[in-house]
């Protein structure tokens, strides 16, 4: 009985990371899509992403700069997958019991981190110089972030997320997070914090491809950049699921049975897709910061934002 | 015109001061030239005149007070093409040197830098002479290179 | 360099269909902006003519992409950076020569110091006449290479690990302007 | 049993001064084992029963009329099993780093005795005693490096702690009249209060807290690396176990907040740390020198553990003792990598250094482990033991805290990054580096071991500390094996890892389907730029964090390290300006002479 719970568990877990991959390529996709519209363009098919994944994947030379660079694709994919699962997805709770937020934060890292030493080991200064920005970038966005993300803890008193959803979920969407106000002003500071996450406009300068050359993957070619592509769609998703896991209740809005399960699964899919559309559309209309505007931006306007949400939020729980 | 004033000599050609001088007074106008407002270094430019046996140089220079251009003129010798280096006065007048010893084989004494500047690994008479037959050259050079011809259904 | 010794060559027709079908639908190129041609790039990609409809895309370096656009005429010295990016590219790649200077000179044809015909240094898969082509030529370009990939005939990247030592010699001879014994005399003879 | 472990380390301690330096490291890398033997022997005192030899847990020596009580208690035991065993990792690695003899082996043998000594002992005198013999014999190994900034700033700071130890011991003694530790519970009030607040702040300057660094920096940066490695890692956990024992085991804590009650001293100490965590941090982004680097991270993750003694709660407290054990590990091996590089290309800045990775792949292998545990990755133990201090300031609802340590968590990744880019990635620029010699990179994976049980094992580290814990009184949170469990969550390690592993899974597949071919540094994107051609320095590791820099230098400028130089010229001119009353001339002192007796007869007079 145990064996066969753990294989439906299993099963269940694999569904999830195969779901993420798909939404994610579909979802930038539809977000090339979007800002071709918003530049009067046609823009590509929905389904380009699955196109440039399957081509580059299956280029015949794949140009390797030694074993450090290979634990970019290695750890860019497992890395990014495993924080996949420790998200509660949709109700789902997954792997969620076994962690926290705090291990999420630091499984980001692990994809990241895999990413820069492969990076590094190509030897290209480009890549060295957008490591460098997208590190300095995380530092900055991160402020805002974990404020936001202590007011919720304390609020909740809980580091789990699958809590954090739990006690969101009680009375449906009148008790998700986002509703109460100090709530709303943090959730506008970690939405800033997920624009500098996802990478999208305003904060794109580690990419920067008429600069330095797409940054870190500027050695990165076929099954490299490929798995980085994969990489990127699923980082999509992990990171709007932790936004809305974190203020939006996960997307849950009904309790118990299968009907519930699935209805909640399209909420959250619809969250998720609202929340990488509201960026897209920053991302189409704005500039690029410097990475000290960006810093800047962060760690003045954003975290004192974040700030005042926290002080209201302990103010509260104090009393 | 002002830099006609300054130097004494020269005369009006198209609305520019077109002033010829000896190898020896170069320096000089240069250098009054330069304290009297042209302080701008417009280029420098060399003919190749096969017939008379000279390259003749010029020195471009610009007055933007007074809005004039100055071109200074010197001949040198064909057979013996050697200038001093003027790259003390402007610095940049380093590369246009480089580039006109590379381009007419003129060489500029004091310039330390006359490296290839346009042409990588160029064997043979400066490009720009008259006397170096450019057709034949690419006759020679380019058509001799063969094709690349694969075999049937190889390609396009 | 050496870069191919350790591809071995590997026929076509082992591909399936489907990887061909992907690297058709998502051309990404790197445009070597040479000569008066990339001012024609810039209407491709944006609103006008918007060539990301076909999945063409622009990328900042050659190990990601899949074209490689050579928008005018070659010096040798800016040849010699052409083949360092092509040889940088990871096959399957191709090579589309842009405007009638990479064909045969074009208005460069008796300089000293521009290649005349593309396709003896690196294999060319497409070209598109014109001075300059339009960006109607380019897009057309683009879809008649579509056409080659899919019918498999697009193979200049095979063609150039087949000939690599002869394309290594033609280049070797471009780069150091190395003009044969014989070949003097006997052009001298003739004149 | 005992007093022959004391005995052998003293005349090990003199044969290793006099004989030959590879043997010099042979016995003492010996000698250093037999205080491990007696370690794992009192492991049968705390549930873990591996070797029995009888060896006793306590002694007195009696001492010029004075008894010094020695014996050995579940904290010690704890900090013992954390310090201990890199002394002979660092014989071990010293084995080819020294060129000839010169007393460096004596010196850690003695310095190994003392911190035995300190850990053993019961009663104020004897702390003292080993204190000072630790504090003279670590001096004289900061004396080698030659270097007068580190010489004067670890004396200075080191007879200021002294001072301040003894402060506190002579005030306890004078309320207390006895020296034993145990009787310390006794005292309260004012002088209580005094005593524990100055003892505290003389371990503070061995455990390196924020405003008491500054000897560090220059320390660190100018020693042999093996010595550092043992002053990083070793050294600075005395200071905590100090701390450790004052505040908890003899309940100071209490002492202090009974006098003072209105402030929080808790939340000072953890105020302290917080701000070492996130200014050491932020520093250390920006050196250029990897030794300095190097000792600005370690100020910064020994901030951490004091976070952990500041807030005080038991799961803060295994946190901090967590961080302390891996802090020992993972410092100690990033500082003989530091060391490993310097012996085999001499250069100790990252911007002349760069590409060793190839050259030296199991050096880079165990620094990319000891790097992945400072970041506090989840495949290493140096996650475990944060997420416990983090849990805990939740708990607690440190909200000033909380994000502080957070951020400064993240800038731990920025300098990571810049230790394995800017030495060991990037453009090769040491053709003829060789891999470190077999001893070396033993010492490294040695180092390496604990770290990679533990992440599998977090409970087991939790199993160690807990005698501690309840010697303090104190209940260890709930665990098993692989998870540990608190009131707000729960963190399973081989989730963590099995899941990873499985997820690596698809990685692999995409990584074996399609050959790669391994190209060379050489045949780099320039656009377009041949490499050969001009040869271009590829390595973008000079001021590398600049835009960082630009927006966070004027902030830092002013620290603390500058008062203490503010302080230390006040003092020299002060010290000048009372050296000119002393002109050498005869007249002069006449002259004051004269003054004198007027003096004094004025003041008879106006009397």
């Amino acid at each position: 009985m145990d064996m066969i719970g753990m294989a439906i568990k299993i099963a269940i877990l694999i569904a999830y990371a195969i779901i993420g991959t798909c939404v994610g390529l579909l979802f930038m996709g539809i977000g090339r899509k979007i800002i071709a519209r918003v530049h009067n363009r046609v823009g590509p098919p929905f389904y380009q992403n699955f196109i440039d994944v399957a081509k580059l994947l299956s280029k015949k030379t794949n140009i390797s700069h030694g074993w450090i660079f290979d634990l970019a694709l290695l750890f860019s994919i497992s890395g990014i997958l495993l924080t996949l699962l420790f998200l509660p997805i949709g109700g789902a709770q997954l792997l969620s019991m076994d962690g926290d937020a705090f291990l999420v934060l630091y499984l980001l890292a692990i994809p990241a981190l895999g990413f820069a030493l492969g990076a590094g080991a190509s030897g290209n200064p480009n890549a060295g110089v957008g490591v460098m920005r997208a590190l300095v970038m995380m530092l900055s966005y991160e402020l805002p972030f974990v404020i936001t993300l202590i007011a919720l803890m304390i609020y909740y008193d809980t580091t789990s997320l699958a809590t954090i959803v739990k006690m969101q979920s009680i009375d449906g969407i009148k008790s998700w997070a986002i509703t109460m106000p100090p709530f709303m002003i943090a959730a506008f500071a970690a939405d800033m914090a997920l624009q500098g996450m996802l990478m999208e406009q305003p904060f794109d300068i580690p990419v920067a491809p008429h600069e330095i050359a797409s940054g870190p993957m500027v050695e990165f070619g076929g099954k490299y950049l490929g798995s980085l592509m994969l990489y990127k769609a699923i980082a999509l998703v992990a990171e709007t699921t932790l936004f809305v896991d974190l203020f939006l209740g996960g997307g849950v809005v009904m309790h118990s049975g299968v009907m519930a399960a699935i209805i909640n699964f399209f909420v959250w899919l619809g969250l998720i897709f609202l929340l990488f559309v509201l960026s897209i559309l920053i991302a189409a209309s704005f500039p690029r910061f410097r990475i000290e505007q960006a810093f800047g931006f962060y760690w003045k306007y954003e975290a004192i934002i974040a700030a005042i949400s926290l002080i209201w939020v302990y103010i509260m729980v104090i009393k | 015109m002002k830099s006609i004033e300054l130097l004494g000599k020269g005369e009006e050609m198209h609305g520019r001061a077109y002033i010829k001088l000896n190898v020896n007074e170069l320096e000089e106008a240069i250098k009054k030239l330069k304290e009297n407002g042209f302080n701008h270094f417009v280029m420098l430019s060399c003919i190749d005149w096969l017939d008379k046996g000279k390259f003749e140089l010029v020195y471009h220079m610009w007055n933007y007070e007074e809005k004039e251009h100055a071109m200074l003129s010197i001949d040198i010798d064909r057979n013996n093409a050697v200038m001093k280096s003027m790259s003390h006065i402007f610095p940049q007048i380093e590369t246009y040197e480089r580039e006109v010893h590379e381009m007419y084989g003129i060489k500029f004494e004091g310039n330390t830098r006359l490296t290839p500047f346009l042409l990588e690994n160029w064997p043979h008479d400066p490009p720009m002479r008259k006397d170096f037959d450019s057709k034949k050259f690419v006759r020679q050079m380019y058509e001799s290179i063969p094709f690349i011809e694969g075999e049937e259904n190889e390609g396009i | 360099m050496g870069l191919h010794n350790g591809d071995k060559m590997m026929r076509y027709e082992e591909w399936s269909k489907l990887a061909r079908k992907a690297s058709k639908k998502s051309l990404w190129m790197v445009h070597f902006c040479t000569g008066c041609g990339a001012v024609e790039m810039p209407p491709v990609m944006t609103s006008r003519y918007d060539a990301e409809r076909f999945g063409i895309t622009s990328m900042a370096t050659p190990r990601q992409a899949d074209v490689l656009l050579i928008t005018g005429y070659l010096t040798v010295k800016t040849l010699r950076r052409v083949i360092q990016v092509y040889e940088q590219m990871q096959s399957p790649k191709y090579v589309i020569a842009f405007g009638s200077c990479t064909i045969n000179g074009g208005m460069y044809w008796d300089s000293y110091n521009t290649i005349k015909h593309l396709e003896k240094y690196i294999p060319v898969d497409l070209y598109i006449a014109g001075c300059m082509p339009r960006p109607e030529g380019i897009i057309n370009a683009f879809i008649k290479l579509m056409k080659l990939i899919d019918e498999g005939k697009a193979r200049g990247w095979e063609k150039y690990q087949k000939y690599y030592d002869r394309y290594k010699e033609n280049q070797r001879r471009v780069f150091n302007f190395e003009i044969k014994e014989e070949q003097k005399e006997e052009k001298n003879e003739e004149h | 049993m005992l007093d022959i472990i004391f005995a052998e380390l003293i005349v090990a301690a003199i044969i290793t001064f006099f004989v030959r330096e590879k043997l010099a490291a042979i016995i003492a890398f010996f000698m250093s084992l037999l205080p491990l033997l007696a370690l794992l022997d009192w492991a049968s005192n705390y549930g873990f029963a591996i070797i029995n030899l009888g060896i006793e847990s306590h002694m007195k020596i009696y001492l010029a009329g004075v008894t010094l009580h020695l014996a050995i208690t579940p904290l010690s035991w704890f900090f013992a099993l954390m310090i201990l065993p890199l002394f002979p990792v660092i014989m071990l690695f010293s084995y080819s780093f020294f060129k000839e003899n010169d007393g460096f082996f004596a010196l850690m043998l003695l310095s190994l005795l003392a911190t035995f000594g300190i850990l053993l002992s019961r009663d104020m005198l004897s702390l003292f005693l080993f204190w000072e013999m630790m504090s003279w014999s670590s001096f004289l190994l900061v004396y080698r490096s030659k270097d007068r900034n580190a010489i004067m700033s670890y004396l200075i700071f080191s007879v200021f702690a002294a001072f301040a130890i003894l402060f506190g011991i002579i005030i306890l003694w004078h309320e207390n009249s006895s020296l034993l530790l145990s009787d310390i519970l006794n005292i309260s009030g004012k002088p209580g209060f005094i005593a524990i607040a100055s003892l505290i702040t003389g371990f503070a300057v061995k455990a390196v807290i924020m405003p008491l660094h500054a000897w560090a920096p220059f320390v660190y940066s100018k020693c042999d690396e093996s010595f550092v490695a043992f002053l990083a890692g070793g050294l600075s956990k005395l200071g905590y176990y100090g701390m450790f024992l004052f505040l908890f085991s003899l309940k100071g804590v209490d002492i202090l907040q009974s006098y003072m009650t209105n402030v929080s001293w808790n939340y000072l100490l953890a105020v302290f740390g917080a701000l070492s965590a996130f200014f050491a941090t932020l520093i250390a982004i920006l050196q250029d020198d990897l030794r300095k680097l190097l000792a600005y991270s370690s100020i910064g993750q020994l901030g951490y553990i004091a976070i952990g003694f500041g807030i005080g709660t038991p799961l803060a407290i295994t946190g901090a003792l967590f961080q302390a054990f891996n802090h020992a590990f993972f410092k100690a091996i990033l500082f003989l990598t530091a060391g490993i590089v310097a012996y085999r290309t001499g250069k100790w800045k990252i911007s002349e250094l760069g590409g060793l990775a190839y050259k030296m792949p199991f050096t880079f292998m165990a620094a990319l482990f000891a790097i992945f545990a400072l970041a506090a990755i989840p495949i290493t133990s140096g996650f475990a033991a944060k997420w416990l201090i983090y849990e805990a300031a939740i708990q607690q609802k440190y909200v000033f805290i909380a994000p502080i340590m957070l951020i400064a968590g993240v800038g731990a990744f920025l300098y990571s990054f810049r230790i394995l880019y800017g030495v060991f990635l990037g453009e090769n620029r040491h053709d003829n580096v060789e891999e470190a010699p077999k001893s070396m990179i033993a010492a490294l994976f040695i180092l390496v071991m604990p770290l990679m049980i533990f992440v599998v094992f977090p409970g087991y580290m939790l199993d160690l500390m807990k005698p501690a814990l309840q010697a303090a009184g104190m209940e260890s949170i709930a665990h098993t094996k692989f998870a540990i469990e608190t009131s707000l969550a729960k963190y399973n390690s081989i989730a963590v890892l099995i899941t990873l592993m499985v997820a690596m899974i698809p990685a692999f597949i995409i990584y074996k389907a399609r050959k790669h071919r391994v190209t060379s540094f050489e045949d780099n994107y320039l656009a377009g730029e041949p490499y050969e051609l001009h040869k271009p320095s590829m390595h973008a590791a000079n001021n590398f964090y600049k835009p960082l820099k630009k927006v966070v230098l004027p902030y830092l400028e002013p620290g603390a390290t500058h008062y203490f130089e503010k302080i230390y010229n006040g003092i020299k001119c002060a010290s000048n300006a009372v050296r000119r009353v002393y002109t050498g001339y005869v007249q002069d002192y006449a002259i004051y002479v004269v003054l004198f007796l007027l003096f004094i007869v004025g003041w008879l007079i106006w009397i």
